[in-house]
C-alpha cells in the first residue's frame, strides 16, 4: 500500500479526558459485544449478528468528536459500536437485540439495524456498501441547508467492490459534499481477503480515481485514529469537501455469529494471524498509554470495568424484561 | 383552470411545490441545463438554481441513494429516472433503502421522497426501454404507487406525492406528455391517494384501468356504446393504495369486469385486480374478470411486432365481448 | 436412490453436471474457499478447482454479467447469490440482459445461464434479508422460474436448468435446506420444466404452492384430514412455465381452491394463481380462490412480529375452511 | 489528464492496404449514418437512433485487427460502426433499422442492438455501462477455454460513472481475462460534459485504480489508434491481461436523433467546438496522409466513396423491399 501511516503526535489538542473516555467507550464496546453473544447462544438473541471486537479504536477514535445534532453516523450491519458511541444506550440496544417494545428501532430492526436519529445515528444497513448511496444523500442535504454538519459513513473493504459505492463517491466528489468516509479494513469480507477480492488494493487510490482525497490510518491505535480524524474532520468542515480514512483494523471473531469458530475461520485465515492481531490491541494499547502517562491506574481500570460490565448486565435485564412489541404493531410503520 | 398538457402539468406541480417548501429539490440526468430528456424539467434549473436543480451523472444508484439519504434528514426529493426502465440499476436503494427505512427504524426516520419518470410502450424504443413494472413496485410495501391518465391528476397527485412523508413511486407514461387537459391553477390542488376515479358511468361491464389503459378504455367503452354496450370505466390513479371498493361497487353493478394495463400480463398487476374482484364480487360476477395486458415477451423493436404486443382498444373490446357473451 | 438433504440435493446436481459437462461452472460469493455460505458447495472448489470454481467479490452486477457474457458465448455458468435479495443489485443485467439477450438478438445469441440461492424468511433476518420476490422474475418474460420443494426436485430441477439454453431463476429456501428425501442416484435423472406435481390426493379442496409453502399445505391438509376434509395438494414446482392444466383439473374436481406463498400477498405470485383459477374454473367453483401469502410488511426482526407476518398452517386451514363455508 | 499521447510510428507493422482499408471503412461508416439519418426523417426508421460521426477511427483503428471467429466485439447503442467494421453487411444493418425480418437481429432488436454473433459481435447494449459487465465473462470464457482470443468492449465517457463498470473492471483486473476496454471518450454523454460528470476526468487512473493499466489515445487520427490498439492487443494476447484505452473523440451529430439539431445542441455546447472539431476529422485526416504517401488520389477516393455510396443505397433498396417479421414471430425466441 503506498500510502504511509500518520506519526502519533505529542498530544496537541487531545484532552485527557478524551483518552479516559475513548477508554471507557472502547471498554463498554468490547464488554457489550461480549455479553451479546452469550445472550446470542442464550437464544436470546436471533439473525445475523456481527462483533467489533478488535475494531474499537475506529469507533471509539472518530465519533465522539462529532457534534450531535448536526452531525450524523451511518455503519453497516457491524453497528452496535456505532450506536454506543452516538450515545444510544446499552439497554435500548440489548433490548432491540432481544426483539422487545424498548429497543431503539422497537424491535423492528434488529442487529443489523440499530437506529437512534435524534443522536445522529441513521442506523446501520444489512446491504454491503448501501450506506454509501445514503451518506451522498445526508451530505447533499448538509451542504444544501448551509449549516455545517458532517456526515459519517463506515464500510467495509469487502463492500469497496459495490458499484453502488463508486457511483457514490465520484458523486459525493463532483459535489463536494462533507461526508468522512471511514473503510473499516479489517482484512476481510466473510471468508474473503482482501488479496482475493480486489486487483489493487490500496482504496485510498480507489478514492482519489474519484477525486476524494484521503489517507490509510492504523486503527489498532486509538491516538493515531483520533488524530487523523480530526484532522480530517477539520478540513471538511472547513472545505465542505469529503474526506477518506482507509483505517486498518482486525476482526478477533468470526464475520458473524454463523462462523463465529475457529472451524470456520480456518478455511480462510490461520489462528495465529488473529494472536499477532490480539497483540496489538486497540484496548490493551490504549491501557499501556495511559498508565505511561499516570493517567490511569490498573485499579481504576478495573473498576471502570466493573462499572460498564454492571451497565451491560442491567441492560440484558432491562431487555429481559421488556415486553415483545404488540402485535398489531405489525402493519405500524409500513408508512409514516 | 388553464389548459395544458400533462407534461406541463407535472412540472407545474414541481414548480409549486418547490416555491411553497424550500425543502423540495429534484435531482436526475439532465434535468437542469439540457432542460430534460421529455422537457418535463423544462427552465427550472433557470428558476431556482443548480442545488435545487441538480444535474446527476449516468449513476441510478448514486440519484437514488442521494435522494433517500437527503429524505432521511428531512429534504423532499424528486428525483427523476430517464426513463424507469434505467430504475432496475437501483433496485437495491429503492427496495432495500427507500422503501423499509421507516419500518426498519420502528418509524424513527421518515422519507419523503418521489422517484418520478416516463415509462411504457410505443415508440420503438425495443425490448431494454419499453416497460413498466409497475406490479413490481405496488407488490413492496412501503411504496405508494401512483400512475396518472390525465392532466389535471398528474398535476394534484405529484404535488399529493410531494407532500406525502413515505417513498412514493410516480410513474408518468411518455405517451402521454402531449395529451391536453384542463387543470387547476390552485395551488393547494391535491388529489388523494386511493381514491379511483369513475370516467364513464356503464351499466354492463367495468373496465378497470390507469395511465394510458385509461385512454384505451375509454376508447373501448366509446366503440362498445356505439353497439349498445354501456362500460363503466374506473380510472385507477394509485395502485397503492388500491380503491377496492370503487372497483367492487361497480362490478356489483355490472356484474362483468375487464381489467387492463399495458405491463406484462403474467403476474401483472391485473392479476391482482382480477383475485380481487373475485374475492371480494364473486357472487355478483356473471362471468370471470377478464384480463388484457402487454403480450409476454421483451418488447420487439419493429413497428408491427411492436403494434402487436401493446393492447389496443381492440384488445379491451374483445375482451368485453367475451365476457357478455 | 440416496437419503439426502435439499441441499446435498443442489450440491449433487451441480457436482455430477460439472463432471458430464466441461463447459459448467460455478461462480459466487463464498463459493469456494470458504465452502459456501450455506455450505451448498462444501467441498466443491478442491474437486473442480478455481477455474470452475470462482469466487467472487461482493459484487452482484458483476456476478450477473459475468455469468450472462459467458453463457452468451457457449459457457453454463450456475451464479449463485447469496441471498435472493442481494440479486437486487444485479435486477439490471438480470433483467435487460440475461433475460431479452436471445429475442433481442433475433434469436442468434443463447444464454444458458442458472442464477440460484437460497430465498425465504423465517430466521428474524429482518427487512433487508428475508423476501423472495419470485413474482418479479415470473413477471419477467425470457426467465424460467423454478422452485423446489424436496430433495429428489431440487436435483432433477436443478440438472434441467443446468441443461437449459435458457436463463433459469431457481430459488432455493433457506429453511429447507436441512430437509431430507430420497434422491436417485441416476445421473440422467432430470425433472421436466411445467409439471406440476400432486403431493397428496383430495375431494374437497385444491391446495395450489411451491417451495417451503408445499410442507405447509401438506401439514395444513393433514389436519384438516382429521376433521374429514381431504385436500389435494398441488406442488407447481416451476411457476415459469406453469402447468395450469394440472391445477385446473384439481379444482375442477374438488370446486374449491387456495393457493399459498410465503412471499408478500398483494399482487405477488398468489394473484396470478387465483386469476388464472377463475379465469379457467369459474363455473366449476363453488367459492372464489382464497390467497394466502405473507403480510404486506417489510419483514420484522422480533420473533413474535416476524412469526405474525410469515403465513402458516393455521392460516392454511382457515382460508380453506372459509372456502368451504 | 496526467497520460501523454503515444506518437504517430514511422509506418512499423501497418500495410498499406490496411491503410486504405482503414479509410474505406470510414468512409462507408459515415455514408451509413448520413444515409441512416434520412431514412430515419423518411420515418422508415423508429426509435432512438445514435450516430458514429466524427468517431469513425475508434472502431476502424481497432477492429480489423481482430480474428473472427474467436475474438468478440461489445459495444453500446451507438453501435453501427461497429457492426460494420465485423463484416455485417450494410443491407442487413439498413434492414434491422427499418424493422425487417432481413435485419441481423430479425427485426426484433432495431438500431441499439445490432448483433452478428458469426462475426463475432455481441451487439449493440442500450444500457449504459451494459456491456462492461458482460465483457467480464466474455473474457472469463476466453480464458476458461484457453484457446486464445481478444473480447473489444467499447463504452461511454458517462457510462465510466455506472457503478457496475467498475465492479466488473475490478473483477476483469482480479480474474486477468483478455479483454480491451475502449472507452469512448466523445466529451459529452448527452447534454452533460465530462467535466460535469465526473469529479476526476483521468479515466485511465480509474482504470488503474482497479488495477488495469491503461493510456490515453487521440482518436481523431486513425493511426495512432491502431498503433496504440496493436500494441495493447499484442500486451492482451500475451499476458492475457486487460488493456484499457480512453480514446478521445467527438461526435459531431446530437447524442441521438431526439437532439440532432442546432437548438438542443446550444444547451451543452457551442457550435463553434462542433467546427474546431471537424477541422481535426479523422477521415479527412488520413485522406492527407495517403495522399501525402501517394497512397490515394481525389479521383480513387472520390470512386471509393461513390461505390460507398452505392453500397448504401443498395442497402436501403434491399431493406426497403424486405418484408417485415412475420406476426408469428412475436413469441419466438423469448426462449431458444
Ligand atoms: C449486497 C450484499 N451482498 C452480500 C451480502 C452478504 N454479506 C454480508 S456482510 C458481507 C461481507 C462484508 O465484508 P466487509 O465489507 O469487508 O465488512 P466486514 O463484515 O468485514 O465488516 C457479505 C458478503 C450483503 N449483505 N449485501
Ligand atoms: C443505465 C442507463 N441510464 C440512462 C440511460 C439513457 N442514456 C442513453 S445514452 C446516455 C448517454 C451516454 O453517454 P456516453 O456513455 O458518454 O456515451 P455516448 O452516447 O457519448 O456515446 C444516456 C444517459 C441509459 N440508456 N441507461
Ligand atoms: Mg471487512
Ligand atoms: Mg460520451
Amino acid at each position: 500500500m503506498a500510502n504511509t501511516t500518520i506519526e502519533r503526535s505529542t498530544e496537541g489538542d487531545i484532552q485527557h479526558s478524551d483518552l479516559l473516555d475513548a477508554y471507557r467507550l472502547m471498554l463498554l464496546i468490547r464488554r457489550l459485544e461480549e455479553s451479546v453473544y452469550k445472550a446470542f447462544h442464550e437464544a436470546k438473541i436471533g439473525g445475523y449478528l456481527h462483533r467489533y471486537d478488535g475494531m474499537e479504536a475506529l469507533v471509539a477514535g472518530i465519533i465522539p468528536q462529532l457534534n450531535f445534532p448536526g452531525d450524523y453516523v451511518l455503519s453497516t450491519y457491524r453497528d452496535h459500536a456505532h450506536a454506543l458511541a452516538v450515545g444510544t444506550p446499552a439497554r435500548e440496544i440489548m433490548a432491540e437485540l432481544m426483539g422487545r417494545a424498548t429497543g431503539c428501532a422497537a424491535g423492528k430492526g434488529g442487529s443489523m439495524h440499530l437506529t437512534d436519529p435524534e443522536r445522529g445515528f441513521l442506523g446501520g444497513d444489512g446491504i454491503v456498501g448501501g450506506p454509501v448511496p445514503i451518506s451522498l444523500g445526508v451530505g447533499y442535504a448538509l451542504k444544501y441547508r448551509k449549516q455545517g454538519g458532517v456526515c459519517v459513513c463506515y464500510f467495509g473493504d469487502g463492500a469497496m467492490n459495490q458499484g453502488g459505492v463508486h457511483e457514490s463517491l465520484n458523486m459525493v466528489g463532483l459535489y463536494k459534499v462533507p461526508v468522512l468516509y471511514v473503510l473499516e479494513n479489517n482484512k476481510y469480507a466473510m471468508g474473503t481477503s482482501v488479496e482475493r477480492s480486489t486487483s489493487q488494493p490500496d482504496f485510498v487510490l480507489k478514492a482519489k480515481a474519484h477525486g476524494i482525497d484521503g489517507e490509510l490510518v492504523d486503527g489498532m491505535d486509538v491516538l493515531k485514529v483520533r488524530e487523523a480524524a480530526s484532522r480530517a474532520l477539520k478540513h471538511i468542515r472547513e472545505t465542505g469537501e469529503a474526506y477518506f480514512l482507509e483505517i486498518t483494523c482486525y476482526r478477533y471473531v468470526g464475520h458473524g455469529i454463523g462462523d463465529d469458530n475457529t472451524k470456520a475461520w480456518k478455511t480462510y485465515r490461520d489462528e495465529n494471524e488473529v494472536d499477532e492481531w490480539r497483540q496489538r490491541d486497540p484496548i490493551a494499547n490504549l491501557y499501556r498509554y495511559l498508565e505511561e502517562n499516570n493517567l490511569i491506574t490498573r485499579e481504576q481500570s478495573d473498576k471502570m470495568d466493573e462499572e460498564i460490565k454492571a451497565e451491560v448486565a442491567e441492560a440484558v435485564r432491562f431487555a429481559d424484561e421488556s415486553p415483545e412489541p404488540p402485535l398489531d404493531s405489525l402493519y405500524e410503520n409500513v408508512y409514516s | 383552470m388553464a389548459t395544458m398538457r400533462y407534461q406541463q402539468a407535472i412540472r407545474l406541480a414541481m414548480t409549486e411545490e418547490m416555491e411553497r417548501d424550500p425543502n423540495v429539490y429534484i435531482l436526475g440526468e439532465e434535468v437542469g441545463q439540457y432542460q430534460g430528456t421529455y422537457r418535463v424539467t423544462e427552465g427550472m434549473l433557470q428558476k431556482f438554481g443548480p442545488e435545487r436543480v441538480v444535474d446527476t451523472p449516468i449513476s441510478e444508484i448514486g440519484i437514488a441513494g442521494m435522494a433517500t439519504g437527503s429524505a432521511m434528514v428531512g429534504l423532499r426529493p424528486v428525483a427523476e429516472f430517464m426513463t424507469w426502465s434505467f430504475a432496475l440499476e437501483a433496485m437495491d436503494q429503492l427496495v432495500n433503502h427507500a422503501a423499509k427505512i421507516t419500518y426498519m427504524s420502528g418509524g424513527r426516520i421518515q422519507c419523503p421522497v418521489v422517484f418520478r419518470g416516463p415509462a411504457g410502450v410505443g415508440t420503438q424504443l425495443s425490448a431494454q426501454h419499453s416497460q413498466s413494472m409497475e406490479s413490481w413496485y405496488a407488490h413492496t410495501p412501503g411504496f405508494k404507487v401512483v400512475m396518472p391518465a390525465f392532466p389535471d391528476d398528474a398535476k394534484g397527485l405529484l404535488k399529493t406525492a410531494i407532500r406525502e412523508n413515505n417513498p412514493v413511486i410516480f410513474m408518468e407514461h411518455a405517451g402521454l406528455y402531449g395529451v391536453q387537459g384542463d387543470v387547476p391553477d390552485d395551488t393547494e390542488f391535491l388529489v388523494p391517494f386511493g381514491q379511483a376515479k369513475i370516467r364513464r358511468e356503464g351499466t354492463h361491464c367495468t373496465l378497470v384501468a390507469y395511465s394510458r389503459g385509461v385512454h384505451i378504455c375509454l376508447k373501448a367503452a366509446e366503440a362498445l356504446a356505439k353497439e349498445g354496450i354501456e362500460c363503466e370505466v374506473v380510472d385507477l390513479r394509485t395502485l397503492v393504495p388500491l380503491d377496492t371498493e370503487t372497483i367492487l361497487t361497480s362490478v356489483r353493478k355490472t356484474h362483468h369486469a375487464v381489467v387492463m394495463h399495458e405491463e406484462w400480463k403474467n403476474v401483472g398487476f391485473g392479476a391482482e385486480l382480477s383475485a380481487r374482484i373475485h374475492e371480494g364480487a364473486f357472487d355478483d360476477l356473471d362471468a370471470p374478470v377478464e384480463r388484457v395486458g402487454g403480450a409476454d415477451v421483451p418488447m420487439p423493436y419493429a413497428k408491427n411486432l411492436e403494434r402487436a404486443a401493446i393492447p389496443t382498444d381492440a384488445d379491451v373490446i374483445a375482451a368485453v365481448k367475451k365476457t357478455l357473451a
